[in-house]
């Protein structure tokens, strides 16, 4: 019906060659190898992007050639792009409030830092799994995480449920 | 039904609002990159889970990642790949009209997707035999004691388990929709003309395969 | 059309109950729509008067203060099934799944949607989905969280929120597929000759819509998974007793319910652009802009949720950005109410009923919109933040908006979608109580907002305030009812129309789209011969409306 | 004395009142202005264009769209919004900005009741309804114990979440003497509409009276309870620290080879040292374990202590300082 303004122009399917499915398989299966390989190494920061990096490169290939991108018309890689776009804003704006929340009142830090009640019995229990009965060690241990917790971030955090902490 | 409106592309699979096989097969593919959009921002959320405290709290990852098994992770990376691989096959043979290879190739796809759930079975298990749950249900004390540095370590448990979870359920969806259509295929549906379900369901297992692809690194590597 | 006077159409071709339940035809599809999502209005109206008619006097008159065996029924639970109500079963699909379903494809000169069982899946999803709410309603402890179910408060309360967030979970489902299913017949189903600019306003209207259904959509589902995830296992992303951060949920929440505000306003000035256009008899003025206006609107509404949470707590650096962002989305609003305005200029008006409802939306969304950029101000948003003037605010821009629309589009469409005339007098009659009524409803909660008057209050008494606050509730309350009045006169007229009402023509105002090529009701397959598109929607300069 | 409100707009009673106010009389005159444009222009034009009675429709105009005007009304729109932003942005900072010498008082949100206290020592000094000094920046430090609430005071023009987990800051300077209405305005469950408080706002005299009454110096069995328990015993058994009991009159040797007995204004001032600077002298055979005190305990309740101290061993007098409870 529409034909005359649809964004088609050819009328045959595309048909892959067996050589490029093929070739993608095979790369695919050395970049799983990479992935695998550079997590062996500790890059530091960079470990997260790395690794992203690769895994961009895998899917770029099962997109375009595996789910035909390059074949079809743009449109699609536009609407695919459009939703990580929209991804894209949703996870960097919740981030870029996180993150910087306290940067003009210093007293509103992310509770992230901050362990769940409940775990005070479970690592009284599993220090009691690792060295017997000494109990004042981990009362030490349980407080030094939660110090570290909480000096580790840059703004000094007040510990909220005790305002003369 | 206006018979009378398409008479120049009588194929019998034709609906009867479309004016020709063409436009039919576009509105699919259209409609199915648009439901893998949705699928996209559905997975977005957990990924945005993931992101904020991947970079608020790293060392809960360093950490907690440890705990799963990379090889099990590896092994089901290359399942996926592969039958990410026969089912970008299949459709090519449906599309020359080869039926019986169209056939195999479906049912290769099947059966790596049951290795991938039986893989995941066997995680799944190990974990839930140590308490390494997510949520409140956490109770790995063998975890707590070697990683006192980790706090909070049922968030990355309740991340692998949302993300790995949903993304399982997706495999099953998977498996029920190629399972149907092995089974249209073994009864002559589908030829050159009309093979927009293979085409979707090949689309549609393709971005399961995807999602792994980041999940795989994101969970069990770094 | 010469065929138009055969006796056949879309409603009577085929007879029985399971001829409906079964039916893939669109326009059948936009009844069932209408008669649920209506029945829904009426149900959340119902606790509209129930909140209006507890806060006519300080303390409380009909809602216990607490609880007790026999009267489970709070304030609390009246005010949260409201806005549950009104928001995810009757604002969303208002629009876009009666009028869109009904006329979208007609109006694109096609048979039918492009996936019309997918079409009859989304209503019986939607059907689905608002009885596991009526479920959680009335066979669970209902739900008191307000329908933006924040956390921590959502994930402790002892009602059924799991249950209801699972149901509006479901809801968000047939949204996505309604919403996919127009994209797609919008991109593919065109008749011959139309092109992008040759379609209706009230197709881009929908189809902007149904881009942020099929985007931000998925984003509620997860959000609602999560919550639901939180509540039965203490995931511990939203609830800080479990490591988890409850303003996140708020980033969660808005990032999908801002552009579902989108979402109900849209459609709405989709809507306008028609009445406007048709009831002036008048090309439409700067079509381009208002077509590529909803496109930006869309795309810009993705950017500002976090203007709902300038007091939250969030980061100041990134409440300017979402402040900024929604000043620039005031742009393209501004844009499309100039330009319906000057649409009406050289015109030749018909004081209609639906034209009626234009001009009020011209009114009341000018005030809707205008007492958003108080809020949108970064300083100014301080006091008025969840207090009445955000109540009245809303209200202007969903219910003075989007249901002033949406009744002009019925009043539009009406003679299409049934083939019978309502009584014009009547009509107006009851415009005058729903102008007065919404008005006097409204108007007086911005007075009660710059007060400080705070939402979601079941009872003002002992305030320093409480005398100031008691006029203005009880001014309000009694446009509440007058407004009730209204949607009961039109109610009447209405069903009454379907029995008793003149026959109507083809063509009753003079309209150039598609829509009005056929007969009224239209046949099964919309048009007896396959359309082509051979002038624009709105070439009122050139084509009379005797010659379509 | 208490200002007036206006038909708009509630009483200023805070020093950043009136800016924000002065945003809302602008906005409001340009909302009016614009109001008036688009409503005069829709009626003037639908009554003037109307179509008659019984008339037919004829060909219209075709005007379709003018370059000019349509910039017009895209760019003034959009300069009066970034004006609005600007300011709307400025007024933000100056109601985010706390001033140095703000004095705090720490706010903790519960369903349903506020607490705020005066004191930054713990169980003293608090008051469920709000009272502070006139013409003195407050800065308000809350958390919620348990759903998220929000203080709002509408005369001060204030408003800021209460979040679990975490804290919140709102400051405001009050300007005129007065009771003014206090709103939890974030829902909070079954009785949020009774979170509400009254703020007094009180003379510098009344406020120091006020604080005077409310504040008082806990006892020794409260500041044991709340500093001293984990490390110091009172049964004699050895802990982190040394045991209180017959300290009083105990002779203890330091680190440092030097030796005291604790009696009398040197004892006492030994008691002090302890409590503020610990590290100082350390009695031998215990670790640089004790922390400063300093932000905890005040002067006045250094020589509570030293009183409780002192008749820690005779169990049936009481300390003097408690005689009048």
């Amino acid at each position: 019906m529409s034909s005359s303004n649809s964004t088609h122009d050819s009328h045959q399917p595309h048909i892959t060659p067996m050589w490029v499915y093929f070739g993608v398989l095979g790369a695919l299966l050395i970049l799983t190898v990479v992935t695998v390989a550079v997590a062996q190494v500790d890059l530091g920061p960079l470990n997260l992007p790395v690794a992203m990096a690769v895994a961009t490169v895998k899917a770029g290939l099962v997109a375009l050639i595996f789910m035909h991108l390059v074949f079809d018309h743009k449109f699609y890689i536009y609407l695919l792009l459009a939703s990580l776009v929209f991804l894209a804003v949703f996870v960097i704006f919740c981030l870029f409030d996180l993150t910087r929340r306290h940067e003009i009142r210093h007293e509103v830090a992310a509770p992230i830092h901050a362990e769940a009640e409940w775990y005070k019995e479970l690592r009284i229990q599993a220090a009691g799994l690792d060295h017997g009965e000494d109990h004042g060690d981990s009362h030490g241990d349980l407080h030094g995480a939660k110090t570290n917790a909480h000096s580790e971030k840059h703004a000094p955090v007040q510990t909220p449920a005790a305002p003369q902490h | 039904m206006s018979a009378t409106t398409h008479d120049s592309h009588g194929h019998p699979r034709l609906a009867h609002h479309f004016f020709e096989m063409e436009q039919q097969h576009e509105c699919a593919k259209l409609g199915m990159w648009l439901f893998l959009l949705t699928e996209i921002l559905f997975f977005g959320g957990l990924f945005c889970f993931y992101f904020i405290w991947r970079i608020m709290d790293p060392e809960l990852f360093v950490g907690a990642s440890e705990m799963l098994n990379w090889k099990l992770g590896g092994l089901n990376t290359i399942v996926l790949i592969f039958s990410s691989f026969t089912v970008a096959m299949a459709i090519r043979s449906i599309q020359q009209n080869k039926r019986n290879a169209c056939a195999i190739y479906l049912a290769i796809t099947i059966a790596c997707a049951f290795v991938f759930l039986v893989v995941k079975y066997f995680e799944y298990s190990a974990k839930i035999g140590h308490g390494t749950l997510p949520g409140t249900s956490f109770h790995d004390l063998h975890f707590l004691a070697e990683h006192p540095e980790v706090k909070n370590p049922h968030i990355f448990f309740s991340i692998y388990f949302c993300m790995t979870g949903l993304h399982g359920f997706h495999v099953i969806c998977g498996i029920v929709y190629i399972a149907w259509l092995l089974y249209l295929t073994l009864k002559n549906r589908f030829d050159s003309e009309y093979y927009a379900p293979i085409e979707m369901g090949g689309l549609y297992w393709h971005l399961v395969d995807l999602i792994w692809i980041y999940l795989f690194p994101l969970l069990y590597l770094i | 059309m010469s065929a138009a006077d055969s006796n056949t159409n879309y409603i009577n071709h085929t007879k029985g109950i399971m001829s409906w339940l079964l039916t893939v035809d669109h326009k059948r599809i936009g009844l069932m729509y209408m008669i649920v999502v209506l029945s829904a209005f009426a149900a959340g109206g119902f606790f509209a008067v129930a909140i209006r008619l507890e806060l006519f006097a300080p303390e409380m008159q009909i809602f216990p203060a607490a609880p007790t065996e026999g009267a489970s029924w709070t304030y609390n639970k009246a005010f949260t099934l409201h806005g549950a109500i009104m928001v995810f079963l009757f604002i969303i699909p208002s629009i876009p799944a009666i009028l869109g379903n009904f006329c979208l494809p007609i109006m694109l000169g096609t048979k039918d949607v492009a996936f019309p069982r997918l079409n009859l899946a989304s209503w019986y999803i939607y059907m689905i989905g608002a009885a596991i709410c009526l479920y959680a309603i009335f066979f669970g402890n209902s739900v008191d969280t307000g329908w933006t179910f924040y956390t921590p408060y959502s994930t402790s309360s002892s009602s059924s929120v799991t249950m209801m967030t699972f149901g509006v979970f479901v809801l968000g489902f047939s949204s996505i597929l309604t919403g996919m299913n127009f994209v797609v017949t919008v991109h593919k189903m065109r008749a011959p000759g139309m092109g992008w600019f040759e379609m209706p306003l009230f197709v881009w209207g929908i189809y902007a819509t149904a881009l942020i259904q099929i985007l931000a959509t998925p984003v509620l589902a997860i959000t609602l998974l999560l919550l639901i995830m939180e509540t039965t296992f203490g995931i511990g992303i939203f609830d800080p007793a479990n490591g988890g951060d409850p303003v996140l949920f708020q980033h969660f929440f808005w990032f999908y319910s801002h552009p579902a505000v989108y979402i109900m306003i849209l459609p709405g000035m989709a809507v306008m652009s028609e009445l406007i256009a048709v009831h002036s008899h008048r090309t439409i003025f700067g079509y381009k802009l208002i077509a590529y206006s909803s496109v930006a609107i869309a795309f810009l509404g993705f950017l500002v949720w976090g203007h709902h949470m300038f007091v939250s707590g969030q980061s100041e650096f990134i409440s300017l950005l979402f402040s900024f962002i929604t000043f620039l989305i005031g742009v393209p609003t501004a844009i499309k109410l100039f330009n319906w305005m000057t649409t009406m200029y050289l015109g030749q008006i018909s004081w209609n009923t639906p034209m009626l409802y234009a001009l009020c939306f011209m009114v009341t969304f000018t005030i809707g919109g205008l007492t958003g950029v108080f809020l949108g101000a970064l300083g100014m948003d301080i006091p008025l933040h969840d207090t009445y003037f955000v109540v009245a605010h809303f209200h202007y821009v969903m219910m003075g908006g989007t249901v002033i629309a949406f009744l002009g589009g019925l009043h539009h469409w009406w003679p299409k979608i049934f083939g019978k005339m309502y009584s014009e007098f009547w009509g107006k009659i009851g415009f005058v109580f729903i102008f007065l009524g919404f008005n006097m409803t409204f108007f007086s909660q911005f007075i009660l907002g710059q007060q400080g008057m705070p939402r979601r209050y079941a009872d003002y008494a002992g305030f320093e305030k409480t005398q100031l606050f008691e006029t203005y509730h009880q001014f309000s309350t009694v446009g509440s009812l007058i407004l009730a009045v209204g949607f009961i006169i039109i109610l009447i007229y209405l069903v009454h129309s379907l029995i008793a009402g003149k026959k109507a023509p083809a063509n009753p105002w003079g309209g150039l789209s598609m829509e009005w090529a056929t007969s009224s009701p239209p046949p099964a397959h919309n048009f007896l011969e396959d359309p082509v598109c051979k002038h624009g929607p709105y070439d009122y300069d050139k084509v009379r409306p005797e010659d379509i | 004395m208490e200002p007036k409100g206006t038909f708009l707009l509630p009483p200023q009673a805070s020093t950043i009142a009136p800016e924000i106010d002065a945003l809302y009389m602008f906005i409001f005159y340009l909302s009016v202005f614009f109001f008036i444009v688009i409503t005069a222009g829709t009626l003037y034009f639908a009554v003037k264009y109307r179509k008659k009675e019984g008339e037919s429709f004829s060909l219209t105009s075709g005007l379709r769209h003018n370059t000019k005007l349509e910039i017009i009304w895209s760019v003034i729109p959009t300069i009066l919004f970034m004006i609005i932003f600007a300011w709307g942005w400025k007024v933000f900072l100056q109601a985010h900005a706390i001033p140095a010498n703000a004095k705090t008082i720490h706010v903790q949100a519960n369903q349903w009741a506020w607490n705020f206290q005066y004191s930054t020592l713990k169980g003293i000094g608090n008051s469920n309804d709000l009272y502070i000094p006139v013409n003195q920046p407050i800065k308000l430090s809350m958390y919620s114990k348990d759903v998220i609430h929000s203080l709002f005071i509408p005369d001060f023009r204030v408003k800021m979440d209460a979040l679990p987990g975490r804290n919140t800051t709102l400051w405001f300077e009050a300007t005129a003497v007065g009771e003014y209405d206090l709103y939890c305005t974030e829902y909070c469950g079954l009785d949020h509409s009774r979170m509400n408080r009254t703020v007094h706002v009180l003379s510098e005299e009344d406020y120091a009276a006020f604080l005077a009454d409310v504040v008082q110096p806990r006892k020794f069995d409260e500041i044991y309870q709340a500093s001293c328990r984990s490390c110091h015993s009172l049964d004699g058994s050895i802990g982190t620290g040394p045991t209180f009991k017959g300290l009083w009159g105990r002779t203890s040797e330091f680190t440092d080879g030097t030796s005291l007995t604790i009696v009398g204004d040197v004892g006492a001032k030994y008691i002090r040292d302890s409590v503020y600077n610990p590290n100082l002298q350390r009695v031998k055979g215990f670790s640089q374990a004790m922390p400063t005190h300093k932000n905890s305990i005040t002067e006045e309740e250094i020589q509570h202590i030293v009183d409780g101290l002192k008749f820690l061993d005779q169990p049936g007098e009481q300390p003097p300082s408690e005689q009048g409870n």
